[in-house]
């Protein structure tokens, strides 16, 4: 294996466009943000009922996947495939940035973001919302440590040390976003152990496909070379994230189909009439699932182009699954008598689901927060010696025959 | 960093009457002397030693009837503004049929007051939490409005204020701001003058009758004596939050 | 291969009686001629037309008798073997304890009989199946003895048959056998004669009146109409299981 | 890489002498199942409140463990790592093995095990146990072939197919093992969709560390090479699994500890006084995942005996996990009343929780299963080409520089 050389990206006009394309996101975000602030929330699509809307769907899939893209670095340092190496520091980066872009979405979404620091020091620890905080803040803490060891040959000691505390923290970091919804012992569609691993296993494939859309289009902008080989080796490992995740949901559901007591609320996201049920198969398990298997697995997989396609879809689906999992999570009435039907309710507790329309500010804060995580990956790759020059399989791969 | 639950629970004693259980008394009209007795006399602390309660007789509390609500939203001046989705709802009637019986009954749906809140639990400040005689309340000074409360009461029980609440609405009974999570309070500003809730007083005066409040570790008390006496449910028992809201014939 | 689920029902078709309501009135003592109305006519077969429950009143169940679990023991000739943890319970006496309340009450727990019996879902062979007239069995000719059902019952209704059953203590009341797993019939037998069961019998004969027998579907049943008068429960309710035995005052 | 060449075993005295010991073993389990038959189950250490005992520890764990052991087959055929591939013969013989054995001991256990043909013949579908009999079928089928393709050179174009399918069916086969408990809806220790894949994890853990003891025994009793690399390989990988499982374990207990109504039964396990909180923490935590892992992943993983010691702990960790999911889950008094006490009862309601002590023919019947799969494997390795007749790093691994 030749030395692999980092270089940052020339900064030529489409670059400057780029940055200019992603900041109007981002201040259409923060105008979105103050607008729904300034009128309180009365003018989004939430209610009482559905008190988590688009921007939740936006800031857990950003995190979800933040802790996933950090993934490709972890298989270098942490089991120590050579091939994956060279991709640490995208790798890194990206996820410092998907994690930001998500968090600022959370933040700007609730109802007082001016707490800021109120959250940052009131703490009550069985809170696994007050740990998140904690385990966000350490995430980009000890990614930045794992990144300074790559690029700086005097603490390059501590690399292999920093991967395995990154590794083990972004997963313990997944563990505790799944929890979120995994604790909550009151809804149907929650409560339940399986919401972390299923996260975990989500966030792989979620990071994964964001990873080869930016790496791809990177290397395909900046003219740089990128191997048939390694491209073929991240569209393999996404087709089995992909496949894993599709277990868990299909384990989660068939769980919930034994039990009686699960029955109503299997029925209303799998053979519903809301819109859950329409982004559940069409999105989340079609599009976001087999018809990238399908690509990824078939001779299309060879294809550049059909690869940015699945990882496209993998994202797409990502969006559905935590639609699904957030949105339709709520719709679903609780269930405060067992056995019994609520007759009427001078507060919607007799509707056979409730209802949630994503107001334009919302839609616009997410994409700002989107918005946020390219740009800082864009001005990362301009101002760091992120990306290797060549990724040409020879150049990565010790074992590759040319 | 000062302890934000001691703030709200000091604010709460300071804002003790001079007089007990008399006053009490001539305040709350239908107010039994048994019940008086079991409220907290003004001039102790909040401490464990209490946790209070409700006793809810669904075969008195009336279909149609709304007296309770109409009551809660006259004591904390709770206004409707851009219609019920968002607006704030601290209690609610809701009429319920037995699929299995064919049976009908009606109660009042509010904060249950659990001895194990899942909504203190998920709080990430600590804003929502549970006195030690039991009422579970929101330190609107810490609360950041992220929600998690309300994604974690099985009773959707909690209103987030959606909207800036209008100069001339605001109410001494509760705080209450834009941005961040509210519900029933069990009326702690009466109860810690030794009253009743609102709600209940609302039932008793309009003869319904169908609301018992008072100290569940009391054994004297009337809510106490009721319970031991006749069986009596606690919705969603299975979760094991122990509510301190108690209803008959469900 | 031959349908088991059906060939049990039409043995249990086969063995009515030709009397028909009088006979039974006379038979079961403390019967009122409602109860007896509201059994199955002999000469109808099974359908989902009727469902068999019960109604027992917590309230009437007298702590410390055990007529009832006598009446089973004697009707299905359940003799103790090797000791209480192995001997077949296919009703037992339980008291308990409200332990946010301190109110005590007594029931017998037998099998439910569900709507959605977990026991008949994981059966691997289906010899434990719902009749469509709602009654939960274990057809003992295509049972393994795997006790995955004992495994998935909620209530522990179900006993295994731990040993040789000596050729005296054999009954016609139902066939039992070792190695199989067996469990309250709800008196199928007596059922198919439009008999009450023997312990809903017991209860009657000893004056506690405890226990009622009926059709949940037959609105006029006396069970239905103090189902749809009264409050009643069913145990674990949460998990939606629908069982056909409701309790009252738990 | 050298073509590998298998060649059977020699049988020479030991070889007969341990085939007379494990044969004693069978007939010894033989003797005990008709004792237990014939006299009928209550003078096993069941009853009524535990009614599933240590032969259900010894199956389940053999079953769990026999799709594991296939994995070292699957990763060389389906993942395409050549290191694996010369291991894939005895793997999948030594699957069929442990899977046969349990399901004898499943089998004698039964009731009434003379209605073998009654299970094979009447089907209720909706039973996840009637499943689980189409799915050992089908496995011992799927791997028969999938071992047919690697022995015959005529058969060798269904070589991927045979493996990913038995792949797939495998892991199938796991999640319906690990649902038998996570469906069942009325008991506080079972009932989570979580018990399906972290039965699958734990699979590979137990199933790795049989394959590892097999092989390393195989090797050193008939003399042949065993190279470094890939025990290192293999160990490391066992370690990741082992690490796996615990993690589940973690995410099963901590999501239970969030929920109060799972807090009875939290404390009954992890806190209680019971011998089921000694063997989680002692069996299933300490030696069976802690203490492995620091053997693994410390210099002592570098020596073989200490890997042997590993496998030996992961085993032993096996039998303690299945002890405290099959034996503790059914101990925890079924909750009839939430929020309620048993004061009295006439069966048993009112205890803090169900005693049951193996009785000496229970622990026959159940070392009569693993003697059965012991000796499907030596006679195997016997009559059949398995083994390589070496393993060392040159003879596998291409890129292996010696």
């Amino acid at each position: 294996m030749k030395k692999v050389r980092y270089t940052s990206i020339d900064g030529r006009g489409g670059f400057y466009a780029l940055l200019g394309v992603l900041g109007l996101f981002i201040l259409a975000g923060l105008g979105a943000a103050y607008y729904m602030e300034h009128n309180g929330h009365w003018v989004t699509g939430m209610d009482n009922q559905t008190v988590w809307g688009l921007p939740h769907v936006f800031a857990v899939f950003l995190i979800v996947a933040a802790s996933g893209a950090l993934n490709v670095a972890s298989i270098g340092t942490v089991f120590g495939k050579a091939p994956y190496k060279p991709l640490a520091r995208l790798s890194a980066v990206l996820a410092v940035a998907l994690l930001v872009g998500g968090l600022v979405v959370l933040l700007l979404d609730l109802g007082r973001p001016d707490r800021l620091i109120v959250a940052m020091t009131y703490y009550n620890f069985k809170s696994i919302f007050a740990w998140n905080i904690i385990l966000y803040t350490g995430f980009m803490g000890f990614v930045a440590i794992y990144l300074w060891t790559m690029m700086d040959r005097t603490v390059r000691k501590y690399y292999k040390l920093a991967g395995f505390t990154a590794f083990i923290w972004r997963l313990i970091l997944t563990t505790g976003t799944g929890s979120i919804f995994g604790f909550l012992v009151g809804r149907q569609g929650y409560d339940a152990a399986i919401m972390a691993p299923m996260f975990v296993v989500m966030s792989f494939s979620f990071g994964l496909a964001i990873f080869l859309l930016v790496l791809m289009a990177a290397y395909d902008w900046t003219g740089r070379p990128l191997g048939e080989a390694l491209l073929m080796r991240l569209k393999n490992l996404l087709g089995v994230f992909v496949a894993g995740a599709l277990y868990f949901v299909i384990v989660f559901h068939l769980t919930n189909l034994y039990a009686t007591e699960h029955h109503d609320w299997e029925k209303f996201i799998l053979m519903g009439e809301s819109v859950h049920t329409k982004v559940f198969w069409l999105g989340q398990v079609l599009l976001g699932s087999l018809v990238p298997l399908g690509i990824l697995y078939s001779k299309a997989g060879r294809s550049r182009a059909w690869i940015a396609v699945a990882s496209a879809l993998v994202i797409l689906g990502g969006f559905a699954t935590m639609w699904v999992t957030i949105i339709g999570g709520q719709s679903f009435p609780l269930v405060l008598f067992p056995g019994m039907e609520v007759v009427s309710s001078g507060y919607f507790d007799d509707v056979a689901y409730h209802t949630y329309s994503p107001s334009f500010p919302e839609l616009v804060l997410g994409l700002g927060g989107v918005a946020v995580a390219l740009i800082a990956v864009v001005v990362a790759v301009k101002v760091l010696n992120l990306l290797p020059s060549s990724l040409a399989d020879a150049d990565v791969d010790p074992h590759h025959k040319g | 960093m000062s302890d934000p639950k001691k703030e709200t629970m000091d604010q709460g004693r300071r804002r003790f009457l001079g007089a007990g259980a008399a006053a009490a008394a001539t305040i709350a009209p239908g107010v039994t002397l048994m019940q008086v007795a079991s409220a907290k006399p003004d001039d102790q602390p909040v401490s464990d030693k209490n946790r209070w309660g409700l006793l809810i007789d669904t075969t008195k509390c009336a279909s149609g009837c709304d007296a309770c609500v109409q009551a809660c939203n006259e004591e904390f001046n709770l206004q409707p503004q851009h219609g019920p989705r968002t607006d704030p709802h601290w209690i609610r009637k809701v009429e319920v049929r037995d699929t299995a019986t064919g049976r009908t009954f009606s109660l009042p749906m509010m904060c249950q007051h659990c001895e194990n809140p899942p909504c203190a639990d998920v709080c990430p400040t600590g804003a929502s939490f549970r006195r030690d005689d039991g009422i579970v309340l929101v330190d609107r000074h810490i609360c950041i409005g992220c929600r998690y409360c309300m994604m974690a009461c099985p009773y959707k029980a909690r209103s987030f204020v959606h909207e800036e609440i209008p100069e001339e609405d605001k109410n001494v009974n509760a705080p209450r701001g834009k941005g961040c999570v509210e519900a029933c309070t069990l009326c702690v500003h009466r109860v810690d003058k030794g009253r009743q809730p609102a709600c209940v007083e609302a039932c008793n005066g309009d003869g319904h009758k169908a609301m018992i409040f008072g100290d569940l570790k009391d054994p004297g008390s009337e809510i106490s004596r009721e319970l031991k006496k006749y069986p009596s449910t606690q919705i969603r028992a299975d979760l094991r939050l122990n509510p301190g809201v108690f209803y008959k014939g469900i």
